[in-house]
């Protein structure tokens, strides 16, 4: 990282305020549905009430003849058009856009309406007539597997398995097991959840005849990987496409996959020649669009008497759904689920994965986490503290004994990662300190003597984020680099370009702060622009806590390009020779004379209007960065915990986070990702779960039922840190959106589950609602 | 129907239909879109506006025809033109926002809210922000912000000038 | 989500009066509330518009209902499909028929269960509603039985 | 999502409002706080083909204390209540309720007596207005009467109020001599609908004993329901630990909920019981007893 004494603007690490903020707080935002085009007609779309069903009929007069309905298309319409299938993702399976023969999941688009007026097409949904015969549905994977009845017809091999996916020696790794003195062995489901930005999905598809171009302002959170599949999937040259992602209300990965609503107001609008849009409601958003995790996970772990691990094996099945649209990399159809060694240095391991079609809604997303990492994080986390309790050892000693050690880096995990750099023990320990690790252990101590319930819980979490290395992260073959265009204007601002697209996590600021500090230019006179596929870089888009880790290092990267061609410039106007002219204090100079020196302006000028001989006038430069490797952020994370026995109503008194994601660019903002992730980690220990119940209905439609909590339920959260920088990234930084969602979720169960251990508790699933600690609370009893 | 509304300060006359909402009505008739919407069962509070400058009300779940001779306060009038309101203001220092979407609605009922109670805790604060969901910032800095408005504003009630500089 | 209900009703009819009766697609559909329309379609089955009102919710639910009698005319299976408000609502009813000289006794059990915005938003409401319905369907069968005799 | 089409009625006044409803009969329905009929409607679950909004009659929105009760008009908003620390003494259960019904910004538009007409199994009103001993006052048409609650709430979402009917306003009698009341509710969240709640409110007789009692419990049967073997068991009684024990026995044994997404039949039996006994904790810390 730089190291610069510079005080602002020009430092990285300065907590500046937001430069996107003064148009959010004036209500001057610019989200999908703030856009409205001339001639512009509304999509609506028809549900499947069934979760499997054959489609007998569909009757569209009624809905015809609702006045201002222009159109009702069905599946069997765009099959017409070769759209009734798309590709997922990873390019494994297809899905359909409507129903062709059979609906797969309740709620599954049939059929659109398309009108003159939002409540015109509304109105014409609510009578297309659908004819259905409904069929026995498969809701729990674990019936999925015996294949009794098949999901997806459609498919060659007739079952619902999808694949199969194992990394580690599994033979070394029972010997292990076989042989160690304690060995534990535990059912952990990670939920199926819902990232639920507030802002919904949607679309306004203009196809104008007159240019031939397709237009989609889009919420999207890879505009340009969004790009290349609509000119995939309908032929139309990606050149004659244009995509433009405009505010996003939050993403968190549900931004990620292709949606029914897309397609078919692009197919309307190429079909009728007039912009269409579709914002879909918030059912629609709950019931249609990713969801995230539903990971059951057996998890392994043998270990010697005195608390040494020895072997992990972790057996998972996986519920994706009808379809198999889990956004992963190509050839990581689970993710970066290897990461579930965790911090801990592992001899051996092994795990295995088969994931399973049901009759429920596709997805798997990448939740406010890098690809399943979070579901990783919860399995070791959690089997940890179990082991802790078996072994009677204080679940931080447990951690502290087993932690990958600081001159263990670069670490090479057994299941095939290199850790990049960290130092766990310190973290950990600075955690322990600052809570008051070994007070609080008193005050339990006492509280459990008078029969109160108080827990303490930990999680030391580490992620795999910023995929990816081209080598071996792709998505349908594109290779996950990332890209910056920066130009700098002769008078010395600058545009800053870039292939990721900000929800929230305020690019425009610290994108900036990136090209100030390696340009020695003014952050507030540095423009960024994404999410225009006509004007930004080709780039893989913001999730997976990729955009530092990739684009952030591409944008140091094009700014080193471009301050090698003005230290020519400075050469030229030093008169000195270019290998005699340096870049200090944010300017050029001829060694050994700092006082004679040129700054990023003036050589910016020069470029435009005194260029030095045999150089190409001008000042700008595009990178686009393929990563070395992953970069591993991890932290240190406390619960504490007092369940109230009468109700099972869990208060969590205090929750410190102590993040280490290498350089900080902007602490402000890096401390807001913490707060928001802790808040979304907390929802999910507590409250989020999408449910279906046995006839396959979705139980989880609305916020009422779909629970996110509020400022009251939140907790307040204390945060810090520690820094080891990412020694293979440019500024040395790391990446953190996703941290405190990764690792939160453990600590509040683990503090939970130590709070019920006298009553000899061990696990109970998440979302632990009151009714369900209430519950073990009372069969403990019995 | 042929309404009489006065939002933000301008007397606006607009035929709507009966079940438009007053949400959709000043986002698509009045070309006001800072007032977002974000569910359909009055949960989430981004569609948050002030009515008669004393309620906050969720413009989803209302319909236009209802505020036919009243006056709202959406967040785009809440600015004195360049000058930000302290509830602008703090939100933006105490990086109280991140997406955005949930902004204007905590703004609005922040409004209310300070204007029934001048120097809310902490816990009144999360009380009163308990309609309006945020997605990203956990809520801590946006208790901030509304603690730090509300120094603002109480010093501007001690000494009216202090707000203008 | 599946709702339970379960009820009983003794009528002073015979057996085969009462069999008869409830094996008559017109008769079943004169005994539901709140019936806008029926239209018997075959011996077994009828179609029947009826007019949901619980509070707030008020509308049309259309139903098609099929009867079928178990061998031995000791009991009666009857499956109600329909639904409104872009749900369903699948209600399978079955009544144990006993007699004891010239009382009947209809033991009945129904489950309902729900789909779509009626069984998330308004499941509450339409508890209530498939309450009523079935439990006033099988006391109509009572009344009209004993006033025919 | 987006309501279907209506007409839609300005009323000036009661009688105009009442002259409307006599015209459009089960077709209309009363427009006041429309917190939970405008959600209904946007899922198009409630389709009313007329609306009757009685916003515009001026005079509803009272809030009286007069003639030992309380009186709130049609129009009175929860967060009326809520901001009137006057009647918080005289009514603490009712200034509990006014402050955990729905979320703060619904509380600003919702009225007590259109929760009452809703009458939603789970919801709050109704609750404190059985151990209150709330009484409705129906105008129609015909004329005024006056329902007693227990009589008003008919059914799930069902109420005493007749097509051409419209509820004008609550009474709240105020509870006699040295009483307090508190209640208690649990809500997956801020805005969920109770998973169970629990009203209580009690008067000393000089004796130290319980003179007279009110209990009500809500999502434990198809209305609120009044838990009268616990009121019973109370009255006349010295308050003590094992009483209230016993009365919050009494409510779970009375609560008869159904199952959904907030709790099992048990969970939400036995919070019953755990609800009451803390109501009438919270009302023995009121009235200054140690039990």
């Amino acid at each position: 990282m730089s190291t610069t004494a510079e005080p602002e603007p020009y430092s990285i690490g300065v907590a500046m305020k937001r430069k996107e903020d003064p148009r959010f707080i004036r209500g001057r935002g610019n989200y999908l549905d703030d856009h409205s085009l001339p001639g512009m007609l509304h999509l609506a779309l028809v549900h499947s009430p069934y979760p499997h069903a054959r489609i007998v009929k569909i009757d569209k007069t009624a809905a015809l003849a609702v006045p201002g309905v222009v159109a009702v298309l069905t599946g069997e319409d765009l099959a017409a058009h070769n759209l009734a299938w798309i590709p997922t993702f990873h390019g494994y399976d297809k899905q359909m856009v409507l129903c062709v023969g059979k609906a797969l999941y309740q709620y599954q688009e049939v059929a659109g309406v398309i009108a003159t007026s939002r409540d015109a097409a509304h109105d014409g949904a609510e009578l297309v007539d659908v004819q259905y015969e409904p069929l026995q549905p498969v809701i729990d994977p674990f019936v999925s597997l015996t294949d009794k009845t098949l999901v997806r017809e459609d498919r060659e091999a007739k079952t619902n398995h999808i694949y199969h996916w194992e990394v580690g020696k599994r033979d070394e790794t029972d010997a292990a097991l076989a042989k160690a003195d304690v060995h534990i062995n535990e059912r952990i489901v990670f939920q199926r959840c819902h990232p639920a930005p507030l802002e919904p999905c949607g679309v306004i598809a203009d196809m104008n005849p007159g240019t031939g171009r397709l237009t989609l302002i889009l919420t999207s959170q890879a505009p340009h990987a969004h790009r290349t599949v609509v000119s995939l999937v309908t032929g139309i040259p990606e050149d004659k496409i244009r995509i433009i992602s405009p505010d996003l209300g939050g993403g968190f990965g549900n931004k990620v996959p292709v949606y029914a609503g897309y397609v078919v107001a692009a197919a309307a609008s190429v079909v009728l020649g007039v912009p269409v849009k579709w914002v879909e409601t918030r059912t629609e958003n709950l019931t249609c669009t990713g969801f995230a995790r539903d990971y059951h996970m057996d998890v392994e772990i043998g270990a010697t008497s005195d608390g040494k691990v020895t072997a992990l094996k972790v057996k998972t099945v996986a519920d994706h759904g009808a379809f198999d649209a889990a956004a992963d990399p190509t050839k990581y159809p689970a993710g970066l689920f290897g990461i579930v060694t965790g911090s801990y240095d592992f001899p051996t391991a092994f795990t295995e994965l088969d994931a399973y079609f049901t009759n429920k809604a596709p997805g798997g997303v990448a939740y406010r986490c890098s690809f399943r990492v979070t579901e990783a994080s919860y399995a070791i986390e959690r089997a940890m503290d179990i082991l802790a309790s078996r072994l009677k050892l204080d679940p931080s000693e447990l951690r502290l004994k087993n932690f990958v050690r600081k001159d263990q880096f670069p670490y090479p995990s057994p299941l095939g990662f290199v850790y990049d750099s960290g130092d766990y023990h310190t973290t950990l320990k600075k955690a322990l300190n600052k809570i008051g690790y070994a007070e609080l252990r008193k005050e339990q101590a006492e509280k459990r003597a008078r029969g109160e319930l108080m827990g303490i819980g930990i999680s030391t979490f580490t992620e795999a984020v910023g995929a990816g290395p081209s080598k071996h992260f792709d998505i349908m073959g594109i290779k996950m680099f990332d890209s910056a265009e920066i130009r700098v204007h002769p008078t010395g601002s600058a545009i800053l370009r870039a292939g990721t697209k900000s929800q929230g996590q305020g690019h425009e600021t610290t994108w900036a702060q990136i090209a100030a500090e390696e340009l020695g230019l003014d952050p507030q006179n540095i423009l960024v622009e994404e999410g225009d596929t006509d004007t930004a870089p080709y780039g893989l888009g913001t999730y997976a806590s990729r955009s530092t880790p990739v684009a952030g290092a591409a944008i140091a990267m094009a700014a080193r390009r471009i301050r090698e061609k003005a230290r020519i410039i400075a050469a030229h106007l030093l008169e000195a020779p270019v290998d005699d002219v340096e870049w200090s204090k944010h300017a050029f100079n001829v060694v050994g004379i700092p006082d004679k020196s040129i700054t990023m302006q003036q050589a910016a000028f020069a470029a435009y209007t005194n260029p030095a001989p045999d150089s190409e006038p001008g000042l700008e430069a595009t990178f686009y960065y393929d990563p070395p490797n992953l970069t591993f952020p991890y932290g240190a994370y406390v619960a504490v915990v007092d369940v109230d026995q009468e109700t099972g109503f869990v208060k969590v008194r205090r929750f410190l986070a102590i993040d280490d994601c290498g350089t900080v660019i902007n602490p402000m903002i890096v401390e807001g990702q913490i707060h928001g992730g802790l808040t979304e980690g907390f929802a999910i220990a507590f409250m989020q779960e999408i449910v279906y119940d046995e006839n396959g209905n979705n139980l989880n439609t609305n916020f009422t039922d779909y629970l996110v909590p509020t400022s009251l339920e939140s907790p307040s959260w204390e945060t810090d840190s520690t820094c080891t920088p990412s020694p293979h990234h440019p500024i040395g930084a790391k990446g953190v959106g996703e941290s405190p969602n990764v690792g939160s979720p453990a600590a509040f169960v683990n503090a939970v589950m130590d709070a019920l251990s006298p009553l000899g508790i061990e696990h109970i699933d998440m979302p632990l609602t009151r009714e369900k600690v209430w519950t073990a609370i009372q069969a403990a009893r019995k | 129907m042929t309404i009489t509304v006065t939002v933000n300060g301008t007397k606006y006359v607009r035929d709507v239909e009966p079940r438009t909402l007053l949400a959709y009505f000043l986002r698509e008739s009045l070309g006001l879109t800072g007032t977002h919407i974000g569910c359909d069962s009055s949960s989430c509070g981004v569609c948050v506006v002030v009515m008669d400058g004393e309620r906050a009300v969720k413009s989803c779940t209302m319909f236009a025809v209802q505020a036919d001779g009243h006056e709202i306060l959406t967040v785009e009038g809440l600015a004195a033109g360049a000058a930000l309101h302290p509830l602008q203001q703090a939100f933006w220092d105490q990086h109280g926002l991140q997406c955005g979407y949930c902004t204007p609605g905590m703004l609005m009922t922040s409004y209310v809210l300070l204007g029934k109670n001048p120097n809310p805790s902490e816990a009144e604060i999360r009380d009163g922000l308990s309609g309006n969901l945020c997605r990203c910032t956990g809520y801590n800095n946006i208790v901030k912000a509304v603690q730090q408005a509300a120094a603002t504003l109480g010093a501007a009630a001690r000494e009216p000038e202090a707000v203008a500089s | 989500m599946n709702l339970n209900y379960s009820g009983q009703e003794t009528i002073a009819a015979s057996h085969d009066k009462v069999w008869s009766f409830i094996n008559d697609p017109a008769s079943i559909a004169s005994c539901m509330p709140d019936v806008l329309e029926s239209t018997v379609i075959d011996p077994h089955t009828f179609d029947a518009t009826v007019q949901v009102a619980v509070g707030p919710v008020r509308g049309k639910f259309k139903f098609h209902v099929k009867l079928d009698p178990q061998p031995g005319e000791k009991r009666l299976n009857m499956t109600i499909g329909g639904g409104g408000f872009g749900s369903v609502v699948d209600l399978t009813a079955g009544a144990d028929i006993s007699t004891e000289g010239d009382t009947t006794t209809l033991d009945w059990t129904g489950v309902a269960s729900m789909r779509g915005p009626v069984a998330t938003v308004g499941g509450r409401v339409l508890d209530a509603q498939a309450k009523r319905v079935i439990t006033t369907t099988f006391a109509n069968v009572k009344a009209k039985l004993t006033e025919a005799a | 999502m987006f309501p279907a089409a209506f007409d839609y009625h300005r009323a000036g006044s009661v009688d105009e409002a009442i002259a409307l409803l006599k015209q459009y009969g089960g077709d209309a329905r009363i427009l006041a706080g429309g917190q939970s009929l405008i959600p209904a409607m946007r899922y198009r679950l409630a389709r009313p083909a007329v609306l009757i909004d009685i916003n515009p009659v001026s005079d509803l929105g009272y809030i009286r204390d007069s003639d030992g009760m309380l009186v709130l008009g049609a129009l009175a908003r929860d967060a009326e209540l809520e901001r009137t620390p006057k009647l918080h003494d005289r009514y603490p259960l009712l200034a509990d309720v006014s402050a955990v019904v729905a979320d703060p910004v619904v509380r600003q538009m919702g009225t007590v007596v259109g929760s009452l007409c809703h009458n939603d199994p789970a919801g709050d009103w109704a609750v404190a207005a059985l151990a209150s001993r709330a009484q409705v006052v129906v105008r129609g048409a015909a004329g005024t009467r006056t329902v007693a609650i227990d009589d008003f709430l008919v059914d799930s979402f069902t109420t005493a109020v007749a097509d051409g009917e419209m509820a004008l306003e609550a009474h709240f009698p105020a509870p006699p001599g040295r009483n307090a009341g508190s209640y208690q509710k649990i809500e997956r969240k801020v805005g969920d609908f109770a998973t169970a709640s629990a009203a209580a409110w009690a008067s000393l007789a000089a004796d130290g004993t319980f003179a007279e009692v009110g209990i009500a419990i809500g999502a434990a049967g198809p209305t609120a329901k009044r838990v009268v073997a616990a009121e019973t068991l109370l009255r006349g009684k010295k308050p003590t630990r094992e009483l209230i024990r016993a009365a919050a026995d009494e409510a779970a044994k009375a609560a008869d909920p159904s199952a959904d997404g907030r709790g099992s039949v048990a969970y939400k039996k036995a919070m019953a019981g755990v609800l009451v006994g803390r109501a009438l904790d919270g009302t023995c810390k009121r009235l200054g007893i140690e039990v």
